[in-house]
């Protein structure tokens, strides 16, 4: 398991092809990779993720370990970025490796679901007009971590 | 003496990141309680609590949890990672 | 769209990042990696790939083709390789990329479902032991199709 | 002239990738009954229909489906692909 929390990119081609040479043996790998979208249509400048240092990591490294134990996972990682990026810049990224391909994908949407309302990450959208708005967390998003 | 940290507009509304507070605060309630009557600033902030979240020692809690033992209680919204 | 099917091996870590970079808007990108896994520890030798060449290319283009459409992708990769594979290869991968995760997950797991039981790939397992077994389709891979 | 193409282990027990017959049948469940009177291997081959799938000029098709205007008929097993 690998949980790297950074303000720097990352290279998604090299950690996909590094995770999937890391777990010859598990058949099925599925990557999940988030890119800030520009929701407004141009008026997105630029995506502010402010994080809690002293948790962040921990809290991670819990939740890959819950998806490892729950689906028997081969291995997880999890990337995820904080500070400012611009529209089209990579946040994150997870992977999942396990026998068949149910259980891969199962794991990395559950990442997903608990890494959108349980990391404690806050994104900010700077707009060109100067706004700056806090990125409300979604009820579907809250909801989507019942199914676990 | 407790630390305390506030995060995204939490942070914001209070002014400031983080503070040390002396507090003989039971649960995280009655911390919210005296912060909210020290300043509007805080009491604005703490308005509603359901538009926010507590982690204690930085594990997820809730506004019952008992503050015994505890150094740090942070303060934020609902969390938007991903 | 693209849709490839070939004997030699491709790079998942050019491919995964060459499918992210050209969907700069995309907000979500999945990708699923199927590897030769030696199901009967030690036992297995080679997997050989069998395919009808042609069906296969336009099989799996109406696959990506009907993905597109029901998840509003930006778009979705499918690579395929047959022919002789040992195990720990890369047999395929397919990515799809949506504004949403939703969307990218549940177009790639279509993708899945539909290639395990509608492409015309058949496989074959080479063992220590001389004999060479097709494997069985599973129930379960034709009730995955029913979701859809 | 149809060609007539197999997969897997029906190739392997049919003994051949492919031929050209010469038919009139009118459905692919017609198709069968002829090629499996023809030999033991084919009969063989044929005998469990539940096992079989068919493909009318590379689109999946059913044994009850018109042969009118195609011309190439494909039989193999469940596909077993990713």
């Amino acid at each position: 398991m690998r949980v790297q929390v950074q303000e720097a990119g990352f290279d998604l081609g090299a950690e996909s092809d590094a995770f999937a040479a890391s777990v010859p043996e598990a058949g099925a790998i599925v990557t999940f990779t988030g890119v800030v979208r520009d929701a407004d249509a141009g008026g997105l400048v630029a995506m502010e993720i402010e994080h809690y240092p002293a948790m962040t990591q921990k809290a991670l490294e819990a939740i890959a370990q819950e998806a490892i134990s729950r689906w028997s996972l081969a291995d997880a990682l999890v990337i995820h970025r904080y500070g400012r990026l611009v529209p089209g810049a990579r946040i994150m990224m997870v992977a999942t490796a396990a026998r068949h391909r149910k259980d891969a994908f199962e794991a990395a949407e559950f990442l997903m679901d608990y890494l959108k309302s349980r990391a404690p990450f806050w994104k900010k959208e700077i707009l060109a007009d100067g706004e700056a708005d806090w990125v409300a967390a979604k009820d579907a998003d809250e909801d989507a971590l019942k199914r676990w | 003496m407790m630390d305390i940290v506030y995060f995204a507009w939490v942070r914001e509304r209070i002014g400031l990141p983080r503070e040390q507070v002396e507090t003989s605060a039971a649960t995280v309630a009655d911390l919210v309680t005296e912060l909210a009557a020290r300043e509007e600033r805080y009491a604005a902030a703490f308005a509603d609590l359901s538009a926010l979240r507590v982690a204690l020692d930085q594990e997820l809690s809730d506004f019952d949890a008992s503050l015994a033992g505890v150094r740090e209680v942070a303060f934020f919204p609902p969390m938007t990672g991903g």
